[in-house]
């Protein structure tokens, strides 16, 4: 039965469902609990922003709080998924990458292929992403590109609710190591959510609405920055597709290809840094593979070349918005 | 009690830590209006950490600091206009609102940064303490740390070279009893007694002292940054604490055992305690201490003020800044 | 005076230049010494391929050696950084990033941006990337796109002798955080290099030969096999520009997009990984501003999506080759 | 020496110890014909070490080893003959030729993986010791790792972790005063007489066993995995040793003493001190010691001609084993 949930529900809710059916499944990570062992477990944190609430009382022998130390944690999640665990490791920042990365860039990314297809290192790692609330250059950035350029990894930027639920159950009890990308801005939004435990295919887009002229790839947050976008310009009779990939690695090249076959223009929309990033991967792979079926130059959105600035009016200027896309669109169609 | 402060000192660090309270409960009264941006932590209730080390230092000296940063700027001498300014988002803000809460930095008296990241500045203080050492002008460097940053990697590694090196680099553990919003009695958990026995086991001279008393921080403080002027390396000095707000504004601090702040406002608390002590030992008449407690009040009043009546950073300023050149 | 010398050595004869000209100068890594205080500092190893040997022989009092602990010592040349010298911190490979990235990802690159321009972090980090010599997934990877994706750095990738010697000399006085790439393939190959002091600006490509069909871009060791390649073609009547940008941040647009209006053509050659990667980034931003210009499909040669592999012959497969360049630009003029 | 030791054991144990002493010294000598690719790094010299601790171990428990780490696959099982194919680049090999030298892994057998990453093993064990811990099978994990690993951020993190989860892990540092070429007189320098001193300071049962001592080490790493068997958490043993090679093969040593192996291998060799104890302890006559030998030596060469003569991997592996399912 569907019922309106919150994203940060939704992600609650998998976790949860996960951990009812799989005694594998463990949670671990900075607050995951909170106050876990002083008596207030009732109402523990359960995370920064409260995703994990409730899940340490339910399963108090599988939910961890660590000490500040996420290379011991997130290293310890992959090292017991190589031994037969299906560990949630939270990232409580994704840009706290920089404290950990050798963990999931050298070890959960290579083991399989470094020993020869004998691995199997079902981890999973949470983290959140995101700018929008004056968090600053070092709790905004959304660097889901670094680990998209990782071979070994999964990478997946759920843009609501109901794929939340379904792709982390995926990820979950999926054999590789996927990091998953939550946003903070769609923590709160709402959307329809079955009560069931459902699964949504890792590498399969999600195509919000197809239209002739332009094909507008966004991931996460800014999947409603297009869609916004999208509705301006079709009062002006531009229609567009709006492809949401869903995971960056692996990708739905075809949903991409085959629609930018048919409306010949591309625009992506994107969150992450501009230089290397995944504007460029799409729009770069496309360029290759279907040059021939290009009309105009394909546009990247992205944010400028600079870390995230804290005041409100710059960080609102730093994102891309609608405004953004739609010239980004109406140049496609020059 | 220091018997070397002369009666200016007293009053200089009085006035520091107030400037600091009272700083941080302005800041938590407004953040309830909605007006200040991002995530904020406030300091109240540790003041006598950061003033009894930052009044052992010149500008020459550099200490590095947390997320929890606005009372090591302020003992550090930052300005706290332009500090107001920037924790509101302004141009006039000591960053020109590009930093935020959490990036106050002020290179020319010291400050390497409030940082976001947990254990960013034991490194960076390492490099400090190393270019103190090369320059051979006696400066030091102070790092600051929480109990959750005291188990991170950084952290560890950083004492490590400190000893290694021999660096002019002093760690001060703030152990206030949370890491966010885990106790001690379960992540913050260490095999030893105090977080210090763990420092001492890298080799360098470790002690904890009550962290709520300024005489025995700044003594202690005195102590390892003599030392380490003169060449004696780096030390560890856990002061155990309590912060007086919930990890950041907005916390509901479910995990807080009740009463814990009101009892600790009432008979713990760092300003109380040296008002009771100077004047005990009278060495200040307490209508000075509420001359200066006036007189920072007008003064955070008068910050607030211009914070709000200042302007937006120029849009231009989005794209600038990034590199020295490009 | 030019003489012929090996990359390696115009490496250490830029440290050494440097440090003699200029007292802030500081050098810090694992085995940077070696030896040192052992009474055989005359022997003493200088980095784990030789690179600064004789250094801390000759400025005992700025070389230091490192306990094995990169985010502390890497961050202490940022720290040293900022607090007016100009360190040079060696990170052995960059495969190690892993280890210590925040130092540079949150720290080095943003202070400035941070602190609203206050900040001034000098500090150069030397790192040796490339496969070729079957050291397998963990110690073969060349990740500067991952470097280049963040706003705040620069990203220096030199291709011969005479480049590295005054690229490096002017990473180590540039007043921004540096990370300069040394592919361990090139440390013995051999180039004129003149004995004075001098410098070649970041962002300004060199560009190796001009011709009329296809711009080829290739950085680092990949030059060499571009070059290869394009005389093969030269055989069949297919002429080829050449351009090594040097450095992918700042980059040298310009020079490529000046190139390809020419052209019509792009192939991009690079050993990092093909997602968002360098290639990636190049023909993206050359698909959305040059567009019109381009008459066929770009290519990018990089390895595949995989790990690097160990066995000679499947690293030998693995690695972009004259070959596959070759196919590459073919391709484009089809 | 170990009284608790069957005859069977001891064999046991001195033939896994010839085994890797064999299979180094022939890859020494194959490796200067130039036919072996990549980086080398062997662990003769260390044998005490890495079998002292196998020995109490099933394939139910996990170890994670180093770069060094052809002798800790030896001694916790993994297959001989695989393991030089790996290292030759064969697609018989233990990882298809996919890994080489520095990443050996057989998970069957509970071999984690040589790493290539100095201080990658400890938190990799630490999840290992997690899953024995939730899986209360009586499982542990042992983690192997220098001197020079020892300064990693990565290391101290996992010990406190260990401590905070009270782990069944088991850290075993080879102390054989090297980190490459820098020696314990400089870098390494640690602020305690022993690194193990440093790891006391996290709170766990920490000691320092001579190395070289088979017994010693057999001793000690039964006590601790006792341990943590039985739900007494983690422990730290460091052994002091010595590598007979260069860090890696075509290392040339400048920074060693002159002499330093020669002595070592004439007075202080693990296997000729285990030979001498069982010896002279009338346990074992030298006659079945030097069968031992000669049957590892065939073993050595008969995996050295296998690997030889084997296929490279077929190029389509280049793009096989990445994902599961992609
Ligand atoms: C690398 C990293 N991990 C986690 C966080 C999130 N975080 C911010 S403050 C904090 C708790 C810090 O506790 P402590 O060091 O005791 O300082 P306190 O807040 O008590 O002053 C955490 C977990 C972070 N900012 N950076
Ligand atoms: C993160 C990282 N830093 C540096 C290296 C390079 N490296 C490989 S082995 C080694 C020395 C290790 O010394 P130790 O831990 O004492 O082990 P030993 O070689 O003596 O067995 C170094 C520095 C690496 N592989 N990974
Ligand atoms: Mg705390
Ligand atoms: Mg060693």
């Amino acid at each position: 039965m569907a019922r309106k949930i919150m994203f940060k529900e939704a992600i609650n809710e998998a976790i949860r469902l996960e951990m009812e059916r799989d005694e594998t499944v463990i949670l671990m990570g900075l607050d995951v609990a909170g106050s876990a062992g002083t008596g207030q477990e009732r109402d523990s944190w359960g995370g920064v922003l409260g995703v994990t609430k409730g899940l340490y009382h339910q399963f108090p022998e599988r939910v961890f709080d660590a000490p500040i130390s996420e290379s011991s944690y997130i290293g310890a999640a992959v090292g017991a998924s190589a031994c037969g665990m299906r560990a949630i490791g939270e990232l409580m920042f994704a840009d706290f990458l920089g404290v950990c990365f050798d963990q999931l860039y050298n070890q959960a990314a290579k083991f399989r292929y470094m020993f020869g297809g004998k691995a199997v290192t079902p981890v999973t790692i949470r983290t959140i992403i995101g700018a929008g609330f004056c968090a600053a250059a070092q709790h905004s950035q959304s660097p889901y590109s670094i680990f998209t350029h990782v071979p070994g990894l999964k990478c997946i930027v759920p843009s609501n609710a109901y794929d939340a639920k379904g792709l982390l159950a995926t990820a979950i009890q999926d054999d590789d190591p996927c990091i998953f990308f939550e946003h903070k801005a769609l923590y709160t939004t709402k959307g329809d959510v079955p009560e069931e435990h459902y699964r949504i295919p890792l590498g399969k887009a999600n195509i919000l609405q197809e239209g002739k002229d332009v094909t507008i790839v966004a991931l996460g947050l800014m999947v409603s920055v297009a869609t916004k976008a999208a509705k301006q310009l079709e009062k002006d009779g531009i229609s567009c597709t709006i492809i949401d990939p869903r995971t960056t690695s692996p990708l739905d090249q075809d949903a991409i290809f085959s629609s930018v076959k048919k409306t010949g223009r591309l625009v992506v929309v994107d969150e992450d840094s501009s230089r290397c990033g995944f504007a460029a991967d799409i729009v770069a792979m496309t360029a290759q593979e279907v040059f021939s079926s290009l009309k105009a130059a394909p546009q990247m959105v992205t944010p400028p070349f600079v870390p995230v600035p804290f005041a409100r009016n710059l960080e609102t200027a730093y994102l891309p918005s609608a405004a953004k896309v739609e010239a980004a669109v109406r140049q496609t169609m020059e | 009690m220091s018997g070397q402060m002369s009666k200016e000192a007293l009053l200089k660090a009085y006035r520091k830590m107030r400037q600091i309270r009272e700083f941080e409960e302005r800041i938590h009264s407004e953040f309830a209006t909605g007006e200040i941006p991002g995530f904020v932590h406030l300091y109240a209730g540790e003041e006598a950490v950061a003033v009894g080390f930052c009044e052992h230092l010149s500008n020459k000296d550099r200490i590095s600091s947390t997320h929890r940063g606005h009372g090591h700027c302020i003992a550090k001498g930052v300005d706290l206009m332009g500090m107001m300014a920037e924790i509101y988002g302004r141009k006039t803000g000591t960053c020109g609102g590009k930093g935020g809460s959490m990036h106050i930095a002020d290179l020319d008296v010291g400050m390497l940064g409030a940082n976001g990241i947990v254990g960013a500045g034991p490194p960076l203080a390492c490099g400090a303490g190393l270019a103190s050492k090369l320059r051979k002008d006696g400066s030091v460097s102070v790092v600051f740390f929480g109990d959750g940053a005291a188990n991170q990697g950084t952290n560890f590694e950083s004492m490590n070279l400190a000893v290694t090196w021999d660096l002019p680099v002093i760690f001060v553990l703030e152990n206030n009893g949370y890491a966010e919003s885990t106790s001690p009695k379960y992540t913050a958990r260490v095999g030893t007694e105090n977080i210090s026995d763990r420092a001492r086991g890298f080799g360098m001279p470790a002690i904890t002292v009550d962290g709520n008393d300024f005489f025995a921080v700044y003594e202690a403080a005195g102590e390892a940054i003599e030392r380490a002027r003169k060449g004696g390396g780096p030390s560890f000095v856990e002061c155990k604490t309590l912060r007086y707000y919930g990890h950041f504004e907005g916390d509901a601090q479910t995990y807080r055992p009740k009463g814990e702040v009101k009892d600790a406002r009432a008979n713990n608390d760092p300003l109380k305690r040296f008002a009771a002590a100077v004047v005990a030992a009278d060495l200040i008449d307490s209508v000075e201490l509420e001359k200066i407690d006036k007189e920072v009040r007008a003064q955070v009043d008068s910050a607030v003020t211009a914070a709000k009546a200042a302007p937006d950073p120029d849009p231009e300023s989005l794209f600038t800044d990034v590199y020295v050149s490009y």
